[in-house]
């Protein structure tokens, strides 16, 4: 117990990625750029007063830095000022954390991912040659930080397309914990309300997208039959389904970039040196103050550019081509 | 067929009695679903007076106490309470009339001690300030009293009552019934699970009640020694209505089960 | 009389009485009911083909969770682990289909099977120790979910897609074949029914022939058509309502005819009679939780073979989440007990309905997200309270 | 103070009888927690005797018929089936041996209805091929037949037994315990909810099991009537041990009385 | 003597009837003390003031959730609605306070009334109508976390910093003012204990002091003089823990000396013997069901104090989460039956004690998150397992 330890607490483990990349990717960087600091990864499955709990735990164990994705960015004052009773550095990852002090926050801004999602969205159906085109819109979970920043950019290309009448929106609801399963539920009955009239699913995240081509496969459509967009994640099921025809794109946040960022800030507080100046390139309103912000870039993968991924070394050909070695592209590529 | 002892009849009886009956029932009808319990079944109870219930399995004494008590609402039929149109639907308004209830089935709460079963809906309290806090030392001595007089000072009071045998479990039924000053005390079949002494006990302590002016209504299978020696007046009770009507002291317990079982259909003995 | 002479058969009976026996699934359909005249009168498509054919389907998982559970309940013990066995129990045969490349044909048995091991270990604990079964599967189930995420990819899903399970969810029975499907259900009801009132008469007891005979089986036949004429004016019956038909058929055969299924009410009623009366309850109660955890599995599959995929959120997510409520939730408002003995098998059938109804209904609408979780709660209650009030009304009494 | 009615006293007894004991029960001890109930008790039954099992409430009667019924493991002592040492600790196991008991308790499911009470535990079933169905129609008429047999034929089959009066539950019970050929039947105060005439009848159907040649176990308070006329042998509990035994036939109630109280100790009136 | 004599004070007892009695929560007790023995063997942080305080800390909202809950389950009935009234009630009056400008000594106290309005609604329906409570509190919980979502502004939030309701988590009382507080509970204590000494010496009842008054005075004393001096050693006494320990006073007051009390343990073993015996059964059921839910409210104010604010997670969430689960959990865990008229005011302090432990030390020795989950699930059930093994050793038996 005599190493530095830094804290990084994920929120929790339905969001897989936090669990399964970011957290080897952060642990990885940081042996790398401080190799006698210990990192220890918490998950609080979901609960911001669960999460709470860590970051007290954390400080109980002399914590140097926390590097936190919060619970819930609403409930995370507490969090902040607990550490900033005991002084313990808190670095904001990916999440917001609204109502206390914190370092820096590393970022994907979360408005760009559903400026992104938005831009091509409305390109699409700007195209479509049908007026007005019929919009289900698959939310996340309703409240939530994130929600509502993919939202506030999806509709900044949306909306113009609404008033004018190209878009008409037949269903609009949120997705409870962004569960596929009732986003795919949704999205059957929302075919069935409209008598199959549906032209685009606009998703959030690829969970939610998910749900609608699981909706679309068992209503027994064929990919391209309707438009699926707006996914974010890049997951590689995703990928497949953009492969097959079946979804548009996915946004994609390199991960591995955001790890390393992370670590960089970290790396340089525990060594004294404070937040890196250097890095810093805006910052974030939290209601408190304004976060020195690392704001990391997304890309927006389809069809063209889903090589891409590969090369950012997300995934490998095979890994996206398992079970659709058929598709032309896992022709080409693998 | 049914033969009502009218009350002038009773009224002879016993010594301490009043001319009007502390509670009365007349022509009460009482259904579950498709089971017709009660077809218009009547009994008076005065001051002072023990009343057997007899009836073969079945017919309906059960539910005609359950009515007495408040337990069943009647489907119909009239309930006077010294002489006065009464409304005894709920188990509390019975309680509030002063009748006090041994059920077949005892009714005690399996987990809670003797003294607590005893006193359950009755607990001495201190000052409503503090919660209505239990005197338990005061509940406990006056629990001591009134084993001791039904002579079962060797019960632990003290134990979960659901771990006792079937007869502790009786006496405890029965001394609940007579912890406070109750007008009527209503015994379902209260000594099937005691003791030849324990039984003669409780069949003393009713008539020690009925001397101090208490009705007294007795639901017994033991015809031959307990209801033709201990109670003052007996009525039969047939496939939910009454049979027949006796003074106890006037019959052979010969009399009462045929009426029971009908064989003496429509011969009135009483009077 | 009093009591009703055992022979002379009771040539009226009241409406309550019925209710007791024959009709008493009545007050939880007429609740249904209710809730459908509610949509109807809301949405225009919700009484169209393709829609209910949705409901019956998306009710389907939840209603066979529910299915799997009243064996549990019905002995007076509940199983919190349910929405974690079917979790990973479907990882687990997605696992070894996509990693191990294992046949389906036995991929899927074999998660049935593990489900079934999985639950008695829960029963095992419970009849050793004497662990409240709520603690016991509440761990287990935690226990389970990391083992479930300990068993996912780095990519946190295996996709299903082109392995055949696929197929589950996509076959369809239509037509000639739905009717045929019918047909068998029906022989085999009138064999059953056939069969007792053969035995009835051969020992010389009275059978009343439109009674025990007719009205049974001409209810059960025209339910049976009315479905498969709405699902056949959609795309047929989806194998996965197939499967639930046949789970509902098979629980009510075992609950109603079976040696098995009486001890389940009589342990559920007084277990230490059920002891004293030489039954081996240890046995029963392993084999109720082996029944519930292996009917999980099966709901697992199914629901990996809808979401083309397992991952995460298979089985509710850590902790069960709405799958497990929900499970809970639909065998309760179908008139199971909590308190164990009472309960018939078309509670999962008619709780996971009501439930279905209201998520459906509610999407069709397209209220807000804020107003749909009120009107939820305010349906759901209202659903049972007309189940209720009925049992009221008519002097039911349960035991 | 403890009087052990030697074998060979009893064996002169009744008709039927054979030397061994079909159950024998030797210095059974029971505690449960704190309450010692049994201190050494003993007791032998044989083929076509009934013994009566007598003592004040809380003697430990119902505690002994729960030890060899296989309800209760005994803490310490023999159990002796048909002069061989038996292993009893389960119900099932006492079911094996033939041992078929009537619980002061009853025992009865409430949700389910007498037929399915009466089968409880050994329903007939059609092939295990097809999950043991039970054959409710043969069931059903064989519950009728021994019901038929107890005077009871109007008793409803399909009611839940929880909806039933106390003397008609206790009925089934006792049905169910004689519906299978049992050697022993052991019954703890089956008669207690009975009517006069119920209870003269399950009196006579004890007699004719043991006529059969079965042993019967009966504990009864009602020692003036049903033991001292019905029974073949009577053993006294008191306090968890064997107080006294006796032949019936010697002996008048007041003896067994006085024996139960203690009012005679260390007298021994068997043989 | 087969029944001990009452006037005859038994001199010795054994360990099984002590357990029955005055040590009841001993089971439980060594439960959780086999998990300490665990992680202070893991962790050697485990141990310090600090983090016990943080432990104490973090077991509070639970622990006063599943206390107000065991009301409920010891009249047999089931609350589900508990972690919804704890989210909407915290942003009803974060609302007042924040956007109207109430003052918190109004609004925290309105909350709570709001709280225990919303309980006793469902405590009416079921009294009503006769629908289970499982069914009408999650019916109601859904209705209240859509109205939670009504009432929370567009950015989903209020926060509560600066407005004095932080305070609530942020006050400590330490030093002699610590030891101050001790004081007065334990002479509450003793008062209580000396009226009822002298009451029984007056009736002329005989009274054993050490065993009535010397012991349980000087274990409570050392028990919590040991809380102090770590908590001192800390930061002091947390005004939340401070709160839980009082309402923790109150509760086993009411519980074991009131008619009340008395009542929720009648009418939870047999509630129509209860009846019987006139206790107005609905009424108390009603009470049981306010408390619950009033109780869940001050559990609300002490989270969003902590918390800072409240949002759509408070009350953790759509369908109430963790918190429901864990809340539940404990109370079960602490020897509360799901089946009515069993369980004692510890349970709601050793539950949320061992859930809380569990978490803690696993945070502590910062293990993965799936193994996480695995030992947590094996743990909780071995901490319950070890209470039920004792329990059987020396021969309890629970009515
Ligand atoms: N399960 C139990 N737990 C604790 N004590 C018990 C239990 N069962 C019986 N006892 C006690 O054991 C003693 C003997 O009880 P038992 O039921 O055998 O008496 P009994 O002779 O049948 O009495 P009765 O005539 O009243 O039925 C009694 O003091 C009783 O309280
Ligand atoms: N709750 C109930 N539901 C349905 N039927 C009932 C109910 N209670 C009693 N009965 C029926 O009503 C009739 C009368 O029952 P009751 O208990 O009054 O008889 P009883 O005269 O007390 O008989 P016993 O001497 O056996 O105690 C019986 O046929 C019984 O089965
Ligand atoms: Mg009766
Ligand atoms: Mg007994």
């Amino acid at each position: 117990a005599d190493k530095a330890k830094v804290f990084f607490l994920l929120p929790n483990e339905t969001t897989i990625r936090f669990e399964s990349r970011d957290a080897p990717f952060f642990v990885a960087a940081m042996k790398e750029k401080a190799p006698d600091v210990e990192v220890v990864v918490a998950n609080a499955q979901g609960d911001p007063s669960k999460q709470q709990s860590q970051v007290e735990d954390a400080i109980a164990q002399g914590a140097k830095v926390i590097l936190l994705t919060s619970a819930d960015a609403n409930l995370a004052a507490g969090e902040l000022a607990a550490a900033a009773k005991a002084n313990v550095p808190v670095v904001l990852y990916d999440h917001d954390a609204v109502g206390g002090k914190a370092a820096a926050h590393v970022v994907f801004d979360s408005l760009a991912v559903g400026q992104e999602q938005g831009k091509r969205a409305a390109e699409l159906i700007k195209a479509m040659s049908k007026t007005p085109v019929k919009v289900a819109r698959v939310k996340g979970n309703q409240g939530e930080y994130g929600t509502k920043q993919y939202e506030a950019g999806q509709d900044q290309f949306l909306k113009p397309l609404i008033d004018s009448g190209k878009i008409q929106v037949v269903c609009e609801q949120y997705t409870q914990n962004w569960d596929p399963t009732i986003a795919q539920s949704f999205a059957e009955d929302c075919l069935t309300k409209n008598g199959g009239d549906v032209d685009v699913f606009i998703g959030m995240n690829d969970g939610t997208t998910g749900g609608s081509v699981a909706a679309l496969i068992s209503q027994g459509f064929k990919p391209g039959d309707k438009l699926v967009t707006g996914g974010q994640d890049a997951t590689v099921e995703a990928l497949r389904y953009v492969a097959q025809g079946w979804q548009d794109n996915s946004v994609l946040k390199d991960l591995k970039v955001q790890a390393n960022y992370a670590a960089d800030v970290v790396a340089s507080i525990v060594a004294g040196k404070g937040v890196p100046k250097d890095l810093i390139n805006g910052k974030v309103n939290n209601t408190f103050m304004d976060v020195p912000a690392v704001f990391l870039p997304v890309s927006n993968i389809t069809k063209d550019n889903l090589g891409d991924v590969v090369k950012a070394g997300v995934w490998t050909w095979a890994e996206i081509c398992k079970g659709i070695e058929t598709t032309d592209i896992c022709k080409k590529n693998l | 067929m049914t033969a009502q002892a009218d009350e002038p009849s009773a009224r002879d009886g016993p010594a301490t009695n009043s001319s009007v009956p502390l509670i009365s029932l007349r022509n009460i009808q009482k259904s579950f679903g498709s089971v017709h319990a009660l077809r218009g079944a009547s009994v008076d109870v005065h001051a002072g007076e023990i009343v057997a219930l007899v009836g073969d399995n079945g017919a309906g004494k059960s539910t005609l106490v359950k009515v007495m008590a408040g337990v069943h609402a009647a489907d119909s039929g009239e309930y006077e309470i010294e002489g006065r149109p009464a409304i005894v639907r709920t188990p509390s308004d019975a309680t509030k009339h002063g009748i006090a209830t041994v059920y077949q089935d005892l009714a005690l709460c399996n987990n809670l001690d003797a003294v607590q079963n005893l006193f359950l809906g009755r607990e001495l309290t201190g000052s409503r300030l503090f919660g209505g806090r239990i005197r338990r030392a005061e509940c406990e001595v006056r629990a001591r009293e009134v084993m001791s007089r039904m002579r079962l000072s060797n019960l632990s009071l003290s134990r979960p009552v659901g771990a006792m045998s079937g007869g502790q479990r009786q006496n405890i039924a029965i001394a609940r019934s007579v912890l406070w000053k109750p007008k009527v005390v209503i015994l379902d079949e209260p000594t099937a699970a005691l003791s030849h002494s324990a039984a003669q006990q409780v069949a003393d302590l009713i008539r020690s009640l009925a001397d101090d002016g208490l009705g007294v209504v007795v639901v017994s299978h033991d015809i031959h020694h307990f209801v033709v020696n201990s109670t003052d007046r007996i009525e039969v009770m047939r496939l939910g209505a009454n049979a027949a009507s006796f003074r106890s002291k006037d019959v052979t317990g010969e009399m009462v089960v045929n009426a029971m079982v009908g064989g003496n259909e429509g011969v009135n003995l009483a009077g | 009389m009093v009591s009703i002479p055992a022979s002379a058969a009771p040539k009226r009976r009241t409406f309550g009485e019925l209710l007791g026996s024959d009709l008493r699934a009545l007050p939880v359909v007429i609740g249904l009911v209710v809730l459908w005249i509610f949509f109807v009168v809301q949405s225009d498509v919700f009484l169209t083909p393709r829609n209910l054919s949705n409901l019956l389907l998306q009710s389907t998982v939840v209603g066979i969770m529910a299915l799997g559970l009243m064996f549990v309940l019905l002995v007076r013990e509940i199983d919190l682990s349910i929405a974690a066995i079917h979790g990973v129990t479907a990882v687990v045969s997605a696992k070894l289909i996509v990693e191990y490349g294992v046949s389906p044909l036995l991929a899927l048995p074999l998660s049935v099977i593990l489900g079934a091991a999985v639950g008695s270990v829960s029963a095992r604990w419970v009849n050793w120790i004497g662990v409240p079964s709520f603690v016991v599967t509440l761990g287990l189930g935690l226990a389970l979910n990391g083992i479930q995420l300990l068993l996912l990819p780095a990519t946190a899903r295996f996709g299903l897609m082109g392995t055949g399970v696929e197929l589950i969810a996509q076959t369809t029975i239509d037509g000639i074949y739905a009717w045929l499907a019918w047909a068998i259900g029906i022989a085999f009801l009138a064999l059953l029914i056939l069969s007792s009132v053969r035995r009835r008469r051969r020992v010389g007891l009275e059978v009343s022939v439109i009674h025990s005979v007719v009205l049974p089986l001409v209810v059960s036949a025209l339910i049976g058509a009315v479905a498969v004429v709405v699902l056949n004016a959609n795309q047929g019956i989806p194998l996965p309502v197939l499967i639930f038909a046949v789970l509902l058929g098979l629980g009510g055969y075992v609950l109603n005819e079976t040696q098995f299924g009486l001890y389940l009410y009589a342990i559920g009623n007084n277990a230490e009679a059920a002891r004293r009366a030489g039954i081996k309850v240890p046995r029963i109660r392993t084999a109720a939780f082996a029944i519930a955890g292996g009917v999980a599995a099966i709901a697992g599959i199914i629901a990996s073979s809808r979401t083309l995929g397992v991952g995460v959120f298979s089985g509710g997510g850590v902790g069960g989440g709405t799958l497990l409520l929900e499970s809970i939730a639909a065998a309760v408002i179908g008139g199971v007990s909590l308190f164990g003995g009472r309960g018939a098998i078309h509670a999962a059938l008619l709780g996971a309905l009501v439930i279905g109804t209201v998520q459906n209904g509610l999407n069709l609408m397209g209220v807000k997200n804020e107003v749909r979780l009120i009107v939820t709660g305010l349906l759901l209650v209202l659903a049972v309270s007309i189940d209720k009030i009925i049992e009221k009304l008519t002097g039911q009494q349960a035991y």
